[in-house]
């Protein structure tokens, strides 16, 4: 087991070191495609630290949105297009919004949890698209000038700096996330999800370890929604919307549950073949995606993840 | 010696049914309780009362003379009471070794806030080693609870219960689903574990011939009163216990009879 | 006056048409424990059914008072062909499984349906007018609404005291209860589980292509209206209480109620009223209006 | 006899070069044009427009390259290249959008694109086309936000923004009907529906500041219940209901109006109502004002280019084009127009002054693509013909097409739904000139400007 959890530290920082080097090498569409689904991933890793809790949310999109608002927001009304300064305010902004929902929110659990989370998120998308003032459902482009004070904005290498902010996001993210699940704090979320009563009979508060976990994972969609405001160029209130979430919890289950590499994999894989089937069947590719959720779920129950935990095993 | 353990003049309603009538019972520390009855005598939620789980509709109960009435169970848990239950409520889809570390975990983020004894002087790791150890499991250490034989659970549940190092020790028949012949043997388990510590244990149980061989004092339960209190042989051949608790036809000495 | 009494029918106008697209949904989770995404993809097949079945038979010249007729038959045609079909074909294997991948498994479904009645039906909006406006219309102080309005607040109300009628009173409904309230219980004392689903499902989705064939006549059918109905039906599901009818009915009535004052009195509340109603509902009562006693753990 | 070997020499120079060039363009003019076509063949918006604007596209693209175009488009293809459609799905929001955009330029390597429908749409994919510096043709989206809000080198959009159809909706209301006292509206609750409202009442407050507002309804997007907004509506006393609803939720409304009365009260300005009349026979009141946002459809000239259009697209649905059909043509022949002055442009700068006539006419058949930059440069304020009239790229750097724009009443005789009582708007009536925003020109009362 030990060996295992190394193992995976130790992917993460070749997959950082790969991606980091093998960057300036890609077309840039791949680029772009690897931004987008690793900014998908950030928050797959917290819908992934729900689910182990026991809990899912249909509602992440709201701090997707929210991260991505607060980053975007920061340019036309105070100037500031330091995207440092961007990452931290949708970090801090989800962070304490999350912290007061929470507080309703970890009395629930199943499709309650479920429903109430995506009530707020609907209610978010609702004064957005009611906001003129920032493009409505028209959302408005972001603009991410510098980088720790370096103009990046309009450079040759203006997409690979945004790249390799994500990818180190990722990492780090990843990184975090799996010293948390190794922490006796994080062990709860599994403790939690088979069993609430046994741990609050062990002397752990179930409510305080699904509002902490509940935070973490909405400043990871918080984060993710940010970078991918600031990679995609445009955000809009269709983050906030009920599909968005949904598409989460879809990448999610494809993903697995099994490590903290998963989602990001999973993302990649969503990403490609959403990404093809509008090339190549743009009139049936939303039946695409709904057969390979159905193969996953009838064929690997654990997500894409077990498919190389069978791989290790023979 | 002193009370660790008080309850005074709890009653516990649901709705018509009357599941603890004005029970007042004190235990004192380093003692072994047995609590008798049939089912629905009140027993349980006795258990579940004095861990919170239950608040008593009028009463106290207290631990070392706090009173501990309001507080949910992790925070009495945290004072030092730990309970088991009759179904073991375990974490289904950790393995055996996870099962316990969660506990221990718990016990070494909580810190100071952990006023049981708990303090392990080695790490988490070694202290789960030590509990697989002592109650047998370390063959099944890795295996996901979900998965193990009802024997073991049981052990698994009580094992989760002691890993913690409670200074008084709830046990919700401990023995219910394990074989005749390994009653004993898991009750010796138990026993050597917390008697060495000086830890109180009550526990639930229907057979005698348990209660008889490892309790100080028998509560004796029926319709939510305390019928009898005392010493084993004494409690067991009240009228009223055989009568309502154990039944005429029993026969100690038969385990299969009180089953 | 008049404004509250416009108030009052709005509402209950739009609370019939949320009980017709609700209760399906309530019926399927109710027994099944399925939060049936795919709810929505069939709302949208009965409407397409309808919208071109009753098309034709009015282009053919039949007579307009039996398009309500064909209306009801496309509404049981695709209860009778869609529902076997997923449930024997697809959700039978997933029983047991967590509920929330059951709910993923309903959504893969709903996106293969989306795509399905793309296929067949193009992407262009169907029409069909003609029987909205045939029942005539009646008067209520200075505003004028169609019968159909009323129409549809009398099947609302009939499909519910049918539910609650057998639930109560016949044999079937006991079942169902028995089933409802412990399957593992049911089975063992012979109940065949797995027929009370396989029932339960094809009711539930053909009152799903109820709502949509009686929604027809009063809207353009086109893609996407079953993502739009989905949501609205599951908001209702859970406010009144996941699988409870009373409890269905009850939100239908609250969320119309509620949508009908803000678009008389605070229009820009519209946008999120429904949500805001769920949002209060559940704060206040955490498992919707009516929600089943939880069993005592230990 | 200097200037003569030096002569000789660049001939042999251009002759060699050519030679290079014939063989290497040879392939390259085998090689068809690739255009990515970004339309919503799902969701909501297909059937409407996405899926009108591709049927369109592909009725052009096909009669392009069999040169039957009427003049001035009567070379085959561009330049005589055949043009290779790429058709992509519009849903699936902004986000999927620049995803797409950056594979369709990269990954399918198509040469221009057209396309977009949304206007969220559009203002994420400008700066991504610029990014990419590929030459991206916006041809449906009618925020005037795109070029007021910033300015591109290689976005260009072939239709007028949408301020056009408020401020020209609303004089033609006041031309026809004086006396209004006051009017409400209802609108979808998401850009479009806000800015229409938004514009229309700006222009109507300028214009009859004495005409009173009764109402404003902003039902969500796609929600097709309309009853307590129609309430709302036939207690408001208005003498005319604004609405911009398009698509499926416009023919919900008027499913649901028409039956309670609601028209007999109130008239009715459908914004972009022209497309649904046939649909709609039997359910749009006499005396309702449409218009098809720019002379699109019934309003568009008699010319042969519209006979054209209407010919061909009917050829495929047997109904006559809407305005996103209109839309698109205008995309492809704007970009058609600006390809081959950038041809012409650069065979004169590259053809040496008194070269040899073969070599020339070799030259011209050789020279292959012209260089973006002279696409760009030939785009930027040109005027050219299409089936809605003469289209000048006259606003944004010359990056953003003007128009007039007309709107007419609605008359039903034996089943078929007509406009009569037609009228267009000058450009100068209708636009805000530029530099100047769409929302200041109108509050500043809609002075003509210079173009």
């Amino acid at each position: 087991m030990n060996t295992r959890r190394d193992r995976s530290l130790s992917i993460l920082a070749l997959a950082l070191v790969g991606l980091l080097l093998a960057g300036p090498f890609l077309p840039r569409w791949t680029m772009f495609l690897i931004t987008v689904s690793l900014c998908y991933g950030i928050v797959v890793l917290g819908m992934m630290l729900l689910m182990r809790t026991g809990v899912v949310s249909f509602g992440h999109g709201l701090y997707y949105c929210l991260g991505a608002y607060a980053a975007g927001t920061l340019e036309p009304f105070f100037g500031i297009s330091e995207i440092a300064i961007m990452l931290a305010c949708a970090v801090a902004v989800t962070g304490l919004t999350s912290a007061v929902l929470a507080l309703l929110l970890r009395k629930y659990r199943d499709i309650f949890f479920a429903m109430l989370s995506l009530a707020f998120s609907m209610i978010l998308y609702g004064l957005l698209v009611k906001t003129s003032a920032l493009g409505s459902s028209d959302g408005f482009n972001v603009s991410a000038r510098t980088f720790l004070g370096f103009t990046i904005a309009g450079a040759p290498y203006e997409r690979y700096v945004v790249f390799a902010i994500t990818v180190i996001s990722a990492y780090g993210a990843a990184v975090l996330m799996q010293l948390y699940l190794r922490s006796h704090r994080g062990r709860l979320a599994g403790a939690i999800r088979d069993n609430e009563l046994r741990v609050e009979y062990m002397g752990a508060s179930v409510a305080n370890t699904i509002h902490v976990n509940y935070v973490f994972s909405a400043v990871l969609a918080g984060l993710g929604g940010a970078l991918a405001g600031i990679s995609v160029g445009h955000i809009d209130p269709e983050m906030a919307y009920w599909t968005t979430s949904g598409e989460f919890v879809f990448v999610a289950i494809l993903s697995g549950t099994g490590s903290v590499l998963a989602p990001f994999l999973g993302a990649m894989i969503f990403e490609t073949i959403r990404s093809f089937a509008y090339e190549y069947s743009p009139n049936t590719w939303q039946m695409a995606l709904g057969v390979t959720m159905l193969l996953v779920i009838m064929f690997l129950p654990g997500g894409l993840w077990s498919l190389f935990g069978k791989l290790r095993r023979t | 010696m002193g009370a660790v353990l008080e309850a005074r003049n709890v009653n516990k309603n649901f709705g018509a049914v009357t599941a603890a009538a004005d029970i007042s019972v004190s235990i004192t520390s380093d003692t072994v309780v047995g609590l008798i009855g049939s089912n629905g005598a009140g027993k349980t939620t006795f258990l579940n009362m004095v861990t919170g789980y239950l608040k008593p509709s009028t009463g106290s109960i207290h631990f070392e003379g706090r009173d501990i009435t309001p507080l949910p169970p992790r925070q009495i848990t945290r004072l030092g009471i730990c309970r088991s239950f009759q179904i073991p409520q375990l974490f289904n889809t950790l393995s055996v070794f996870q099962n316990l570390l969660v506990g221990v975990g718990i016990v070494a983020s909580a810190g100071r806030a952990w006023a049981g004894r708990a303090a392990h002087a080695g790490a988490p790791q070694e202290a789960v080693e030590a509990s697989l150890e002592r109650f047998r499991l370390s063959a099944y250490r890795d295996q996901p609870a979900g998965m193990l034989p009802e024997g073991v659970r049981k052990l698994l549940d009580v094992a989760m219960a002691m890993v913690v190092r409670p200074k008084v020790l709830l046990l919700d028949e401990p023995t219910s689903g394990v074989s005749a012949g390994e009653k004993f043997d898991l009750m010796d388990m138990v026993m050597s574990a917390v008697r060495t510590d000086g830890v109180t244990v009550l526990f639930v149980e229907h057979d005698m011939e348990v209660i008889n061989r490892y309790t100080h004092r028998v509560l004796a339960f029926y319709e939510g009163r305390i019928i009898a209190d005392g010493e084993p042989e004494e409690v067991l051949n009240e009228p009223e216990v055989r009568k309502y608790v154990i039944g005429e036809a029993l026969h100690i000495g038969d385990p299969r009879a009180a089953s | 006056m008049s404004q509250l009494l416009a108030v009052l029918i709005d509402g209950l106008n739009y609370s019939s048409w949320l009980f017709i697209i609700a209760v399906g949904l309530t019926l399927i989770y109710g027994v099944m424990k399925i939060l049936n995404i795919a709810h929505g993809s069939l709302y949208a097949l009965g409407a397409y059914t309808a919208a071109s079945l009753a098309g034709s038979w009015l282009n053919q010249g039949h007579s307009p008072m039996g398009s309500y007729a064909v209306l009801l038959v496309a509404a049981v045609l695709v209860g009778v062909l869609a529902g076997p079909l997923i449930e024997r074909g697809l959700l039978r294997f997933m029983y047991g499984k967590d509920e929330i991948v059951l709910v993923l498994v309903t959504y893969a479904v709903f996106l293969i349906l989306e795509d399905f009645i793309k296929l067949l039906w193009g992407v262009d909006p169907y029409l069909l007018y003609q029987p909205y406006g045939l029942l005539g219309s009646f008067d209520v102080g200075n505003l004028t609404y169609p019968v159909y309005n009323l129409a549809l607040i009398a099947v609302a109300i009939a499909v519910g005291v049918t539910l609650t009628w057998v639930l109560a009173r016949t044999r079937q409904g006991k079942i169902l209860i028995a089933v409802i309230h412990d399957r593992e219980m049911a089975a063992a004392q012979g109940i065949n589980v797995s027929l009370v689903y396989f029932v339960t499902f094809t009711v539930g989705a053909m009152l799903g292509a109820l709502g949509g064939a009686l929604t027809a006549p009063m809207i353009s059918v086109q893609p996407g209206i079953g993502a739009e109905t989905i949501v609205l039906a599951f908001a209702v599901v859970v406010i009144g209480g996941l699988g409870s009818l009373p409890g269905a009915a009850l939100a239908a009535v609250l969320v119309g109620l509620v949508r009908s004052a803000a678009v008389h009195y605070r229009p820009e509340l519209d946008l999120f009223s429904i949500y805001l109603v769920m949002a209060i509902v559940l704060i206040v009562r955490p498992k919707g209006l009516f929600s089943a006693q939880e069993a005592r753990k230990i | 006899m200097r200037s003569n070997r030096c002569l000789l020499l660049s001939v042999q120079a251009v002759v060699c070069i050519a030679a290079v060039l014939l063989a290497a363009v040879a392939s390259a003019q085998d090689k068809p044009i690739r255009v990515g076509l970004v339309t919503f063949l799902s969701g909501p918006a297909a059937g409407p427009f996405g899926v009108p604007a591709k049927i369109a596209a592909e009725a052009i693209v096909d009669s392009l390259n069999a040169g039957k175009v009427p003049a001035p488009y009567n070379i085959k293809g561009f330049s005589g290249t055949s043009i290779e459609l790429v058709v992509v799905d519009e849903a699936g929001g902004a986000t999927k959008q620049v995803t797409e955009l950056r594979n369709l330029v990269e990954r399918q390597n198509v040469d221009f694109v057209i396309g977009y429908i949304s206007s969220g749409d559009c203002l994420a994919v400008a700066p991504v086309a610029e990014e990419l510096k590929k030459i991206t043709v916006l041809f449906d989206c009618g925020t005037p936000r795109v070029f007021e809000e910033a300015s591109y080198k290689y976005v260009f959009r072939t239709r007028s923004h949408a301020t056009m159809d408020a401020v020209a909706g609303a004089t033609y209301l006041l031309e026809n009907r004086p006396a209004l006292k006051a009017y409400g509206g209802i609108n979808q609750n998401y850009a479009w529906g806000q800015d229409s409202w938004a514009d229309f009442t700006a222009v109507m407050t300028a214009l009859k500041p004495e005409a009173a507002i009764t109402t404003s309804q902003m039902p969500k997007f796609g929600a097709g219940q309309y009853g307590p907004e129609i309430s709302v509506l036939l207690q408001s006393n208005s003498d005319l209901i604004h609405s911009s609803l398009w698509g499926g939720d416009l023919e919900a409304f008027m499913l649901q109006a028409m039956p309670r009365g609601l028209f007999s009260r109130s008239q009715l300005l459908l914004v972009a109502g022209e497309p649904y009349l046939h649909r709609l026979a039997g359910n749009v009141p006499d005396g309702t004002i449409v218009g098809a946002r720019g002379p699109n459809g019934v309003f568009a000239p008699k010319s042969a280019l519209n006979d054209w259009l209407r010919a061909i697209y009917k050829e495929r649905t047997e109904v006559n084009p809407n305005y996103p059909a209109y839309s698109v043509a205008l995309a492809f022949l704007g970009l058609k127009a600006a390809y081959e002055k950038a041809r012409l442009a650069a065979i004169q700068a590259a053809v040496p002054m008194g070269a040899a006539k073969d070599v020339k006419e070799q030259m011209e058949k050789a020279y292959g693509r012209p260089p973006d930059e002279e696409i760009i440069k030939a785009f930027e304020y040109l005027t050219f013909d299409s089936p809605a009239g003469k289209v000048m790229m006259k606003l944004g750097k010359g990056h953003q097409a003007v128009t007039g724009t007309a709107y007419g009443t609605t008359r039903t005789a034996n089943g078929q739904v007509t406009i009569g009582n037609i009228k267009y708007y000058s450009l100068e009536r209708v636009q805000p000139p530029e530099g100047v925003k769409s929302l200041d020109w109108i509050k500043g009362g809609m002075k003509p400007g210079k173009w």
